[in-house]
């Protein structure tokens, strides 16, 4: 076996040139955005400030306090999806596609559920009751979904070079999207209507009730997460099998149900986020899974993918700097329109960290031979 | 052993490769401590020690698959340190691999011509436009390719040629390996445990190559080898390694018979096996 | 039977069992070619059926069958045989993120000609509904398959202006006409002042109004009514949006007011928060976002919480003006510009079916109630295009002949064609849809959708 | 999937003929696997009748006037299980049992079950409304099932239809090859004939066959229940006679050798070359943007192979070069562009787009190049968005256009003998054919050169490639740019041929839909690939072109991903594999075939074979 390759820091190539140059660009870019922008909020015109936009009006301090909290909570949500394609990647080394469409049937169940016990008049009465309820049942859906998945389209094809099952993954992906149009309709889903110490501001800290609680489920179901998988007899199954399949079978556990028992628990975070993304937007839509999805891969990519720890952190990391990225340092540089490009914030994250990590966050650095 | 060794051995020439105080460290642990050794034009050398001594860190250090933390390694009297590993090959060492790595699902012929990829020139190009030059330099990267194969004997020609080489047998793919590294039109071949799983039969057969290949061909050679019987017969001169340390160089004679080897070994519960 | 006798037995079978194969195949052929005797002379006479429309009639102005049906063969005849069908399609953007947009108006097309049943006689085939995937390319590959059919009359469509400026070109040269129930860019048609746009084409008209007054109503609006003197305005990449909110923006400084801020979203967003605050920074009194849903759903219910739009007023256009968004709790109060909707009691002269009797029928046949209120438009698109077609055609020898110049005269000469969206009347330029612009306020509630639709606070007429 | 692997490897040829056993008794069934299938057909047939395809497809005649398209999606599935059911895993040594009755009423129970799937939600449907959640939960679907009459009849008929059906699909077995080949022959036949009506209809017309048409199809009617029997008739008798001739050459020419081999390759190009420059002369509109639109995606799916399917760098963003090719002819072509003027010429403007596209092959390149694949994959596609935002973006709408894109592109002209638009599908068609001519040439040319080899070997081991002098840096930004290129082609000439561009046109999709078509056709070879484009595009569809098949474009993406399930599972190595990609995929069996036929000298080779399968997998 051969020890992996250690690249020297001193330039050797064009290419290597190439790279220093562009993170060079890309860290002054982010410097002279932020400096504008301070300089902004110290003094409107001050020249610096209008070197590059005119114009320029700073945030006040709660405007920029609500992009924090709003990127946390669309973070969170990544980082419990980003959870489902760590867990999987890390057992079965593949990208699991339809992962974010796990996510979106949650947040469809939780549609149908909510407005069920809406109708029944629950929701109004008890509306945690409900909550707790609709949560329930996604989840389960979900974990079903992602066994299901798992167990038609991944284990047939156990052992294939990874290009197959990250295809078969993509065709999931599809089916599960068009099946909601299909079946459900084109049109977007409400949630009904919640109370509203849920959608208000509260004083405390100035944040709407639906991102406290986004936030404190994340947290919560977070930490179930680690403790299942750090703590439970099952849970050193599933890094046995994370380590090395073979051996792991060799050494008697039961791979297949280990990696049933993944896709359930990446299901059932991926229930847990589709119902808080109903609580918070109150609205759903077949393709709801297919962006966040992605972006939920960048977050766990960025964090160093197959670390827990790592799959939320990228996904605050993504959340927080596509909710402020577009204020704080492009529109400091006098670009226009600036939050039609979060979403491209959002990836020039994802392949800056690479640049300057290329392994993620906390991903150790990886044999260069592991390759697709 | 603290300076460059004085020449001493069989052999003529001057040195070919050197390694001046090399060490590699993968964090604290010293897999090469302060090795100094040199290998002559046209010279095989073997390299022997108890597991985890270092061999294999060595050939990974000298074709700049890991990086050397201290030391130098010259080569023809340049410095390899800091280049990529394909540079190192086109200088002129090659090398063979412990676990057999094959282009597993490329032809035999084709993983022989692959490896003449640093000694060619044509690109894009001529092959789009299907040059004369291109045609000329195709048909020569065959012929080369097919000679290598057929320094063999009748083991890789063939039918044998295009077959993808994961149905060869195990002894096939280390010729082939071999065969590889041939290719790359080296000075130095690094040999790692050449003859490792194969019957007394094909060992016997491929240590008579690996003479053949000093002598026909030129090659300087480096083994690493377990297989004692082995070492006798090809090497004019025997480092021992024992935790990254020289322990021990000379002919095989008095390295044999040299205690601090023994005791390497015999510390180690084990023989050469 | 000894074991021996296995190997061979079935593969006996087999053979007999090719052989009655063949047999049976030989025989359904001979029973094809007599079977196929009946309808022979219609197998010779078809090819004439599909050449004749380049073919202009030369015994057209003195044949008595003809009687008063419209045109004068310019553009050739289709003739339907007696038992074939009026073909006309439906290409509207049926799949994808605007389906809510397109499936309203191709579903209604099949509504209407339902309704309406059989053109002098024979009936109206609209085939399969084509998709236009809200796209030029869409637009352009679904317009070739349109005009690989010679003997179709007219198509309805499409839903997006985008595509309509690839697939009108194709559709109108071979002589067809277009009708779309969704377009509302100017290009396509004019400017109301008698210049042409830059993609109009002859042969191509819509219901649906043209869209270059809505912005400045709104702005009118905004400025007039409400008396702000700052507003902004949001869209979210989509040339429709983007038009809209450009044109709201210009108008309004025009008027005299100052646009704070101008951004965009994207389809997919759900966090507004950042492009709210971006607003928010030049704190407008007004944000105009002439988007669609879902975006349009996540403006409405963030921008209260972003500090510095608590009291803005919100206004959007008609992309969102349907029940699903009016039913929302957020949007009680919100301000819709969009073509006149009073059209609940509306009845349609050609089927006579009113607008209510029809959101029933659609709700009983789609299981939800229309996405998008240009449905009714669409109704209206194929009414009047069925009408065009009874009037330009005409029985020769129990086969009927359409004048394609004829239906274009007919649309050309529409007048006072009550539809359900109201009075339709068309230009030179294809416009038949009333340009009138009418502002509504959500008075909020799902059983109140209706009453907010009516409840016009500002109404604008060029 | 031996199978498949014996049939696509064509190298290898195929096992002997395996052991048969008697039939096995007709009532002793493993009842449990029967429960199985029937329940999964039962679900399949609710989900196709709430997807509200036979009610959206009643409308098209398929068979007139027995059968619409809508009840033909009802129809397939009962037949299938009840084949499947009498399937049977073929093992070396292990006799397989003849089939026999066993197989009719097995079939027959699955068939039951599966149309018990619409009985039961017949009557779910006249006595629940779940119409909240499920939308065409409507008494339509109910009319549909119940043919008009009452519930119970719908519960009943569908039973029967269904168990009438499954007990059909097994009697297939019974058939011996020539037979079965004729039956399936002539279902497929009918079948294919009735769906892609419009296709046969325009190329008849374009042959001057009205006549023939005229014959087979009740107009727009679907075929003629009398010409669908004729139909039936000729292709079984084609297919008696021809008893799989065509299997046989296929075979031959597979165990051709050397210049034979070539010179049979040589014929069969030329051949294929011809049809497709005489074709498009007698084809009519539909035809030609149909093969227009597949000559597109033929490009683009070539550009991806070289990336993918040679280099083995999975690029997820490559509608970024399709992108940046389309748009820079648009800004360098249109008067409407901003900002760039003056406008050249298309040809001149294609010299400047692929230097462009090669720059940004290169941008794209360096930073992912020494990044892992998955990474890798994430990064690319992150790229190709962006590069759609900011062509969206009001920032740069001022070069771009931004939501309102650029229109008014002016045809492109071939050295003023020609005009190549959207309004004439043939010129565009004729125009893709040279490019995708081109494409083929390089990648062909390219794979058996030094780089090829060079990009093969990284594919198989990165490492050991460097370690052979091959530097990989180089080697795979080569590809990049060498993919970058054959992708902005298409791209030019889409801009030609639809006149404008907008942003919409390159999404996400597009990259994925792109590498689909490669993976489906067969990753590294490219006839497969060219098949891939041909089925994927050219009948189903593509992102934003309708295939043959535009009824079912309400349910393109559906399908698409069922079939791609399906596809992987299957034959994971695509439609046409390449020799090199079977083999990766189906080392064990390659081992033991050749292990069969004595051309491995030594004993330990199913354990070599395994490991060196383990090696191919990194």
């Amino acid at each position: 076996m051969i020890p992996r390759t250690l690249r020297r820091q001193t330039p050797r190539t064009g290419v290597d040139w190439f790279l220093t140059v562009l993170r060079v660009a890309a860290l002054t870019v982010v410097a002279l955005g932020l400096l504008a922008f301070i300089a902004q909020e110290i003094d409107r015109d001050n020249p610096f400030a209008r070197w590059a936009n005119p114009d320029a009006t700073g945030l006040t301090g709660e405007q920029f306090w609500g992009l924090i909290v709003s990127g946390v909570s669309q973070g969170a949500m990544y980082g419990l999806i980003a959870l489902g394609y760590s867990m999987v990647y890390g057992v079965l080394g593949f990208i699991n596609f339809a992962h974010g469409e796990v996510f979106m049937v949650g947040a469809m169940t939780g549609m149908i559920a909510s407005n069920k016990l809406a109708d029944a008049g629950m929701w109004e009465s008890n509306f945690v009751g409900s909550l707790v309820l609709i949560v329930v049942v996604s989840v389960i859906v979900c974990s079903l979904t992602a066994v299901i998945m798992e167990r038609v389209a991944y284990r047939p094809l156990r052992g294939q070079p990874r290009l197959i099952p990250l295809i078969t993954s993509i065709g999931v992906s599809f089916f599960i999207q068009n099946a909601s149009i299909v079946l459900l309709g084109p049109a977007a889903k409400a949630y009904p209507d919640v109370p509203d110490w849920v959608k208000t501001k509260h004083t405390f800290l100035q944040i709407e009730g639906s991102k406290i609680l986004v936030i404190l489920v994340a947290a919560a179901s977070m930490a179930c997460l680690w403790y299942v998988v750090e703590r439970t007899k099952s849970g050193r199954a599933m890094r046995a099998v994370a380590e090395d399949a073979e051996i792991a079978e060799l050494m008697g556990i039961d791979v297949n149900r280990t990696i049933v028992k993944v896709f359930a628990l990446g299901g059932a975070m991926a229930g847990m986020a589709g119902i808080l993304w109903g609580i918070l937007f109150r609205s759903v839509i077949h393709s709801t899974g297919f962006l966040p999805g992605i972006k939920a891969f960048s977050a766990a990519v960025v964090g160093g993918i197959g670390h827990l720890g790592g799959a939320m952190t990228g996904g605050l990391t993504i959340g927080v700097a596509e909710s402020v990225g577009p204020l704080v340092i492009l529109e400091p540089l006098g670009v226009s329109g600036v939050s039609q490009l979060r979403d491209a914030v959002a990836f020039a994250v994802l392949i800056g960290v690479l640049l300057l990590r290329p392994s993620g966050i906390f991903g150790e650095r990886l044999p260069a031979e592991d390759r697709t | 052993m603290t300076d460059v060794p004085t020449p001493a051995a069989p052999g003529a020439g001057c040195a070919l490769l050197q390694t001046r105080r090399l060490s590699v460290d993968f964090g604290g642990l010293h897999a090469l401590d302060q090795l100094s050794f040199e290998v002559r034009e046209s010279e095989i050398v073997s390299v022997i020690g108890p597991n985890g001594a270092g061999k294999t860190t060595l050939f990974n250090a000298i074709t700049a698959t890991v990086e050397a933390s201290a030391g130098d390694i010259v080569f023809e009297g340049q410095s390899l340190l800091g280049l990529d590993p394909n540079r190192v090959t086109q200088r002129g060492i090659a090398r063979t691999f412990q676990n057999v790595r094959l282009f597993a699902n490329m032809s035999v012929l084709e993983n022989v011509m692959v490896s003449q990829h640093c000694r060619t020139k044509q690109h894009a190009f001529g092959a789009l436009l299907y040059t004369r030059a291109f045609r000329r330099e195709e048909a020569e990267i065959r012929r080369r390719a097919e000679e290598i194969l057929g320094f063999f004997g009748t083991r890789l020609i063939g039918y044998r040629m295009d077959q993808p080489a994961f149905t060869l047998s195990y002894a096939n793919r280390r010729r082939l390996e071999i065969a590889r590294a041939m290719a790359t039109q080296p000075k130095l071949i690094l040999l790692d445990e050449p003859v490792a799983g194969m019957n007394p039969v094909e060992s016997a057969e491929l240590t008579g190559l690996i003479g053949r290949l000093r002598d026909e061909w030129g090659f300087a050679i480096v083994v690493i080898e377990h297989d004692m019987g082995v070492v006798r017969e090809v090497s004019d001169r025997v480092v021992v390694l024992d935790h990254g340390v020289k322990i021990a160089e000379g002919d095989y004679a008095d390295v044999a018979s040299d205690p601090q080897v023994i005791e390497a070994y015999l510390g180690q519960g084990t023989g050469g096996k | 039977m000894d074991k021996s006798a296995y190997p061979h037995n079935p593969r006996q079978k087999r053979r007999l069992l090719a052989i009655a194969i063949a047999l049976l195949a030989a025989f359904s052929l001979l029973a094809t070619s007599c079977g196929n005797d009946d309808d022979a002379p219609e197998a010779t006479e078809a090819p004439q059926a599909t050449e004749e429309p380049t073919a202009p009639e030369p015994t057209e102005p003195m044949d008595d069958p003809r009687g008063d049906a419209l045109g004068d063969g310019s553009l050739g005849i289709v003739e339907v045989e007696e038992g074939d069908a009026i073909q006309i399609r439906s290409l509207q953007a049926i799949t994808g993120d605007v389906a809510f947009f397109g499936l309203p108006i191709d579903r209604a097309a099949y509504l209407a000609v339902d309704d309406y049943g059989p053109v002098n006689g024979f009936d109206v085939d609209l085939g399969t509904s084509l998709d236009d995937l809200c796209g030029n390319d869409g637009g352009q590959a679904a317009a070739q398959i349109v005009v690989a059919d010679e003997d179709v009359i007219g198509v309805l469509g499409t839903s997006c202006s985008g595509a309509a400026v690839a697939a009108a070109p194709l559709i109108t040269d071979a002589g067809m006409v277009m009708i779309s129930g969704g377009n509302t860019s100017p290009a396509l048609t004019s400017d109301l002042a008698g210049t042409a746009g830059p993609n109009h084409v002859r042969g191509y008209y819509r219901t649906a109004h043209n869209d270059l007054y809505q912005g400045a109503a709104m702005a009118k609006f905004v400025f007039g009514e409400l008396g702000f003197s700052t507003a902004a305005a949001i869209h979210d990449g989509d040339p429709y949006t983007q038009g809209l909110a450009q044109a709201f923006a210009d108008s309004f400084e025009a008027e005299g007011g100052t646009i704070t801020g101008f951004s965009a979203v994207n389809k997919d967003d759900t966090d507004m928060v950042p492009v709210l605050t971006e607003i928010a920074a030049g704190a407008p009194q007004a944000l105009f976002f002439p988007i669609f849903q879902p975006a349009g759903d996540f403006i409405a219910d963030q921008a209260p919480g972003v500090s510095g739009l608590e009291d803005t007023v919100l206004l959007a256009a008609d992309g969102v003006l349907n029940d699903n968004y009016l039913a929302l709790p957020q949007t009680t109060g919100m301000y819709f510009s969009g073509p006149d909707q009073r059209f609940g009691q509306n009845v349609n002269q050609s089927t006579g079916r009113s607008a209510d009797e029809l959101t029933a029928a659609y709700e009983e046949r789609h299981g939800e109630v229309p996405s998008s209120a240009f449905w009714a438009h669409g109704y209206d698109a194929a009414t009047i295009l069925l009408d065009a077609i009874a009037a330009a055609s005409w029985v020769e020898d129990g086969s009927l002949m359409i004048d394609r110049q004829g239906v274009r005269d007919y649309l050309y000469a529409l007048r006072d064609y009550r539809g359900i969206i109201g009075t339709l009347n068309c230009d030179d330029f294809g416009d038949c849809g009333s340009s009138k612009i009418t502002v509504v306020q959500n008075i909020g509630g799902e059983e109140n959708v209706q009453d907010s639709l009516n409840n016009v606070v500002f109404s604008y007429e060029p | 999937m031996t199978g498949s692997a014996s049939v696509a490897g064509s190298a290898v040829p195929t096992r002997p003929e395996a052991l048969s056993a008697p039939p096995r008794p007709a009532f002793s069934h493993d009842w449990r696997r029967i429960a199985r299938i029937g329940a999964i057909a039962a679900l399949g047939q609710m989900f196709i009748a709430l997807s509200n395809m036979p009610v959206r497809l009643d409308e098209r005649l398929v068979v007139k006037p027995v059968l619409s398209l809508g009840y033909l999606v009802l129809l397939f599935l009962p037949v299938a299980v009840g084949y499947r059911h009498g399937h049977q895993t073929v093992r070396e040594g292990v006799p397989v049992s003849r089939p026999g009755l066993h197989e009719v009423v097995g079939g027959f129970s699955c068939g039951l079950l599966a149309g018990g799937g619409l009985s039961v939600l017949a009557v779910l449907l006249a006595h629940f409304d779940l119409r909240e959640p499920l939308v065409n939960w409507s008494p339509i679907l109910l009319d549909l099932l119940a043919f008009g009459n009452n519930t119970w009849f719908a519960a009943v008929i569908w039973l029967v239809i269904g168990a009438g059906l499954g007990a059909a699909g097994g009697a297939v077995r019974l058939l011996g090859p020539v037979s079965r080949r004729a039956v399936v022959t002539m279902a497929l036949a009918v079948a294919g004939a009735a769906v892609l009506e419009s296709l046969v209809v325009d190329l008849a017309e374009g042959m001057g066959l009205e006549a023939l048409a005229d014959r087979l199809y009740a107009r727009r009617g679907g075929v003629n229940w009398n010409s669908a029997l004729g139909l039936a008739g000729v292709c079984g008798v084609l297919a008696v006679i021809g008893r799989g001739r065509l299997r046989h050459a296929r075979l031959r020419h597979a165990e051709l050798q050397g210049t034979k081999r070539t010179r049979a390759n040589a014929a069969l190009i030329a051949l294929t070359a011809a049809a497709l420059i005489v074709l498009p002369l007698f084809a009519g509109k539909l035809t030609n943007e149909l093969l227009a639109n597949v000559g597109l995606f033929v490009l683009l799916a070539l550009g991806l192979n070289v990336v993918v399917g040679l280099a083995g760098i999975l690029d997820l963003g490559y509608v970024a070069f399709f992108a940046v090719g389309s748009y820079c002819a648009a800004v360098l072509t249109a008067a409407t562009s901003p900002r760039i003027t003056p406008e050249m010429p298309w040809l001149v403007a294609l010299v400047v787009v692929v230097v462009i596209t090669g720059l940004v092959g290169l941008f794209i390149g360096a930073p992912v190049i020494r990044m892992r694949g998955d990474y890798l994959a994430i990064v690319t596609l992150g790229f190709g968005e962006i590069i759609r935002l900011l062509f969206l973006s009001d920032w740069l709408s001022g070069w771009f256009g931004g939501a309102q894109g650029i229109t008014k592109i002016p045809a492109a002209g071939i050295f003023g003998l020609t005009e190549v638009s959207g309004t004439d599908p043939r010129r565009v068609f004729y125009l893709v054919l040279v490019f995708c001519a081109l494409a083929v040439y390089v990648s062909w040319r390219l794979e058996r050169s030094r780089l090829g080899r060079a990009w093969m070997a990284v594919r198989e081991d990165e490492t050991v490639a460097e370690a052979m002098g091959i530097n990989t840096v180089n080697v795979k930004l080569m590809a990049f740019v060498v993919g970058a290129v054959l992708g902005s082609f298409s791209g030019a000439i889409f801009a030609a041929k639809v006149g404008s561009v907008f942003p919409a046109s390159f999404l996400i999709l597009v990259s994925i839909v792109i590498l689909v078509v490669v993976i489906f056709g067969g990753m590294g070879n490219i006839v497969g690939v060219i098949a891939g484009a041909a089925v994927l595009i050219g009948v189903l569809g593509g992102p934003k072109q309708p295939g043959l098949l535009v009824e079912f474009s309400e349910f393109k993406l559906l399908i698409y991903g069922a079939l791609l399930i399906w596809m992987m599972l299957a034959r994971p190595a695509g439609l046409i594999p390449s020799v090199r990609r079977t083999r990766e995929l189906h080392q064990h069996e390659m081992a033991q075939d050749a292990w069969l036929q004595g051309q491995v000298d030594d004993e330990d080779e199913g354990k070599e074979a395994r490991s060196s399968t383990a090696a191919a997998r990194r």
